[in-house]
């Protein structure tokens, strides 16, 4: 199918890219560090009470780091006006999303994995127990940014102020995934029993399905011209 | 000004008058006091504006959203134009909202505002379309504003429902701050009336402000097209 | 780079026979303008380019060359009128249809970060090629690039990216080719070079449009020429050297 | 003695001036496009200029 070898072909692509320049990744990491250190000196939490707050700490972190992440992968689509080369492609464009999307979520979920250790670290948390729970809820959570925010980086790439506009279109339509990986990740904390967290995986694999679809569908307006 | 030579502007206006002094003559003089709210009684009146204006936000969302995908069914720049006056409106009307709302709230619940699932949507709501807006702002282009701000009208408002939820969950599984009792809980039958008397004649003033918006729009278009024809 | 400075011999391989025997695509344009704002880059434009032609487009910087090529790439959609592929309208055509077209932009659509090889391989890759290696071997030595197939992008020269522009627009053999004022900062051997293997592709039939603002340089292998100015469809004539000082006149009023 | 007359009072002016306003502001808009549109097609109706700089 012409969609999803045009899709497998940009994810590879990307993968080759980012291991040769490491800009994404790296961007991405220096600034969930630094996020990271700075909610260190903004909080000093009890173990306890870190416990409550971390899930949402740790996602703000996630959030601002995927927001200059992603405004980064597409940036190398556009230079070169690469970007028309792809459309030349014969598929129809939404092909180029799901593509963008499938890296933009390996990224991200990457960089995630190796920021945790530091928050673990800072904050005396015990992430580990449920290892296998924990990286669902960060796959869940980091394709629900992206789906949106892939799509939203296309979007703000077309404007003047593209740095502001990316945040400004993604943070209020984000709020459902922020708040079901928040609550999840603060149940996997609290050494709670997953279960109470049904209703938000719910929530999560809703949302991630529904955007990623509506996305797939609506993305060859965005690249029109 | 303009709209004195406009008669369908004129008898939105007028319509909307009336309806408004009936609507809010209901509210305020035969709509019964309801016995928990005795204690602020005019403040209580509050809620008679609140809730249409509500009701007229979220229809000139829902407009954004046909409109949108009416446009990139069918290419007419005329869908764009609905879509872009009803989302000023809806953020006009939405902005209202959040300013009655909290003045409504700090004398019956002791707070300006709570977290709760309603508040929140229509924050979130408020911040969307407002986004809807300043992407429009940084478009220059005609045909490339539409195809975005369509998409992002059609996302936003898909979105509304699953905020929505989201909020009502995630309050139900923690403390709430107040006793929120809910506006809807219990209304009287009689107080529906004044709500919806208010609700029409807020209707038909979004309408006018939709059609001068509209209006605006295609004045903008042939002043454009002139333009291009006189190539200055 | 010997290939660029060496007056260059014809390219080692004139582009083969169309696989499987098909013919390039009749291009129609009715009445079609596009529009930014104010500004109109195409005017009313009428035209139509049979099967196998060989189009220059002339016309000073912001005539509409760009804006008319790119909207003959299925790029742009028109403001108004219509496009039409063998009278298919272009928002009918199917997205496999672009896979007869192959594209040349100002930019070179080339991955900084990857070898010459790889943005090839990443391009077989878009298309669906049935056997990339070999194919990429082939256009690399068509262009004279075999010796650059693992520099980067990023450390090709001007000259070297066009060449391998060309060989990414190529890769699929496509039926109509679009080059945007391709030779635009190269050397007159690599631009001669780039003419003749363009005029090797007309021989097999394939159409080719390429607008340029410079009319001594293109107009050997021309069967047709058409001036723009100003988004207006000026001068639309076969190529015939007796015409040349009217066409001169013309595109140095328009520059005027 | 009503409790909160001063926030029913600041609810409803600050509620009606941001349509009025609106109004006002669309109203205004409006009129320096008409002002605008009418001075381009009298530009253009006055015949010297009609033809343009490229006629």
């Amino acid at each position: 199918m012409d969609t999803l070898r045009v899709a497998a072909a940009l994810f590879r692509k990307d993968l080759l890219a980012e291991r040769r320049t490491k800009d994404v990744s790296t961007s991405i990491l220096l600034f969930g560090f630094t996020v990271a250190v700075a909610f260190t000196f903004a909080f000093e939490p009890t173990a306890e009470e870190a416990r409550k707050i971390a899930g949402g700490l740790l996602w703000l972190a996630f959030l601002f780091s995927a927001i200059l992440g992603l405004s980064r992968a597409f940036a190398r689509e556009t230079a070169n006006d690469c970007l028309r080369g792809l459309r030349m492609a014969p598929a129809d464009p939404g092909a180029i999303y799901l593509g963008k999307l499938a890296s933009n979520v390996l990224f991200l979920v990457l960089a995630e994995v190796v920021l945790l250790p530091v928050f673990g670290i800072f904050f005396n948390l015990s992430l580990w127990d449920r290892p296998g729970w924990l990286f669902l809820i960060l796959l869940l959570g980091t394709w629900g940014l992206a789906s949106l925010g892939t799509m939203f980086s296309a979007v703000s790439a077309n404007t003047r102020m593209q740095e502001l506009m990316l945040p400004l279109l993604l943070l209020p339509l984000t709020v459902p995934v922020l708040i079901a990986a928040i609550e999840c990740t603060t149940i996997l904390l609290e050494g709670r029993p997953m279960t109470d967290a049904h209703l938000w995986f719910r929530l999560l694999v809703g949302f991630d399905i529904i955007f990623t679809v509506l996305c797939w569908l609506l993305f060859s307006y965005v690249v029109e011209e | 000004m303009n709209s004195a030579r406009d008669p369908v502007a004129v008898l939105l206006a007028g319509l909307s008058f009336i309806i408004l002094v009936v609507g809010f003559h209901y509210s305020f003089l035969r709509a019964p006091t309801e016995a928990s709210m005795a204690m602020v009684e005019p403040v209580q009146r509050i809620f008679y504006l609140h809730l249409p204006s509500a009701f007229v936000s979220f229809l000139g969302f829902f407009t954004v959203f046909v409109a949108s995908i009416a446009y990139l069914m069918t290419r007419n720049i005329r869908w764009d134009w609905l879509a872009v006056s009803a989302a000023e409106v809806g953020v006009v009307f939405c902005a209202a909202v959040l300013i009655t709302g909290p003045l409504w709230a700090k004398p019956v619940w002791g707070i300006w505002w709570t977290w709760d699932a309603r508040l929140t949507t229509t924050l979130i709501l408020f911040l969307i379309y407002l986004g809807y807006l300043m992407l429009r702002v940084y478009v220059i282009e005609a045909h490339r504003r539409a195809l975005l701000a369509a998409v992002v009208g059609i996302l936003g408002f898909v979105d509304v429902p699953i905020v929505y939820m989201a909020n009502r969950w995630w309050r139900t599984q923690h403390p709430q701050p107040v006793i929120a009792g809910g506006e809807s809980s219990g209304l009287d039958p009689r107080m529906w009336w004044g709500v919806l008397g208010v609700f029409a004649g807020l209707f038909l003033l979004a309408a006018l402000l939709v059609r001068q918006r509209y209006r605006l729009e295609e004045m903008r278009a042939e002043l454009i097209a002139l333009e291009r024809e006189a190539r200055v | 780079m010997p290939a660029a400075t060496s007056p260059s011999p014809p390219p080692p391989r004139v582009p083969g026979p169309r696989p499987d025997g098909r013919g390039s695509p009749r291009i129609a344009l009715r009445r079609l303008s596009k529009y930014y704002e104010r500004f109109i880059a195409l005017d009313r434009v009428e035209l139509t380019i049979e099967p196998g032609e060989f189009v220059v487009v002339l016309g000073r910087n912001g005539a509409g060359k760009t804006t008319l090529l790119r909207t003959l790439a299925l790029l742009l959609s028109p403001s108004e009128g219509e496009l039409l592929f063998d009278a298919v309208p272009a928002p009918a055509l199917d997205p496999a249809f672009r896979r007869r077209l192959g594209f040349i932009g100002h930019e070179t659509f080339l991955y900084d970060e990857l070898t010459a090889a790889e943005n090839l391989s990443f391009y077989a890759a878009l298309y669906g090629l049935d056997r990339p290696a070999q194919r990429i071997a082939e256009v690399l030595a068509e262009m004279g690039l075999e010796d650059r197939a693992s520099s980067l992008a990023r450390n090709l020269s001007r000259g070297l990216k066009q060449r391998l522009s060309l060989a990414r627009a190529w890769l699929h053999q496509p039926d109509v080719l679009l080059l945007d004022e391709p030779a635009t900062g190269l050397d007159t051997p690599t631009r001669s070079r780039m003419h003749r293997w363009l005029a090797g592709c007309h021989r097999t039939g394939r159409t080719v449009v390429v607008s340029s603002h410079d009319l001594a340089e293109s107009l050997q292998p021309a069967t047709r020429v058409l001036l723009l100015e100003k988004g207006k469809l000026v001068f639309d004539a076969p190529n015939a050297p007796e015409r040349l000082a009217e066409m001169r006149e013309l595109l140095e009023a328009a520059a005027r | 003695m009503p409790i909160g007359l001063k926030h029913f009072l600041i609810a409803y002016v600050l509620a009606w001036a941001l349509f009025f306003g609106y109004l006002v502001n669309l109203a205004l808009r409006q009129k320096s496009l008409a002002d605008e549109l009418r001075a381009l097609k009298d530009r253009l109706s006055r015949p010297d200029r009609a033809s343009g700089p490229q006629g």
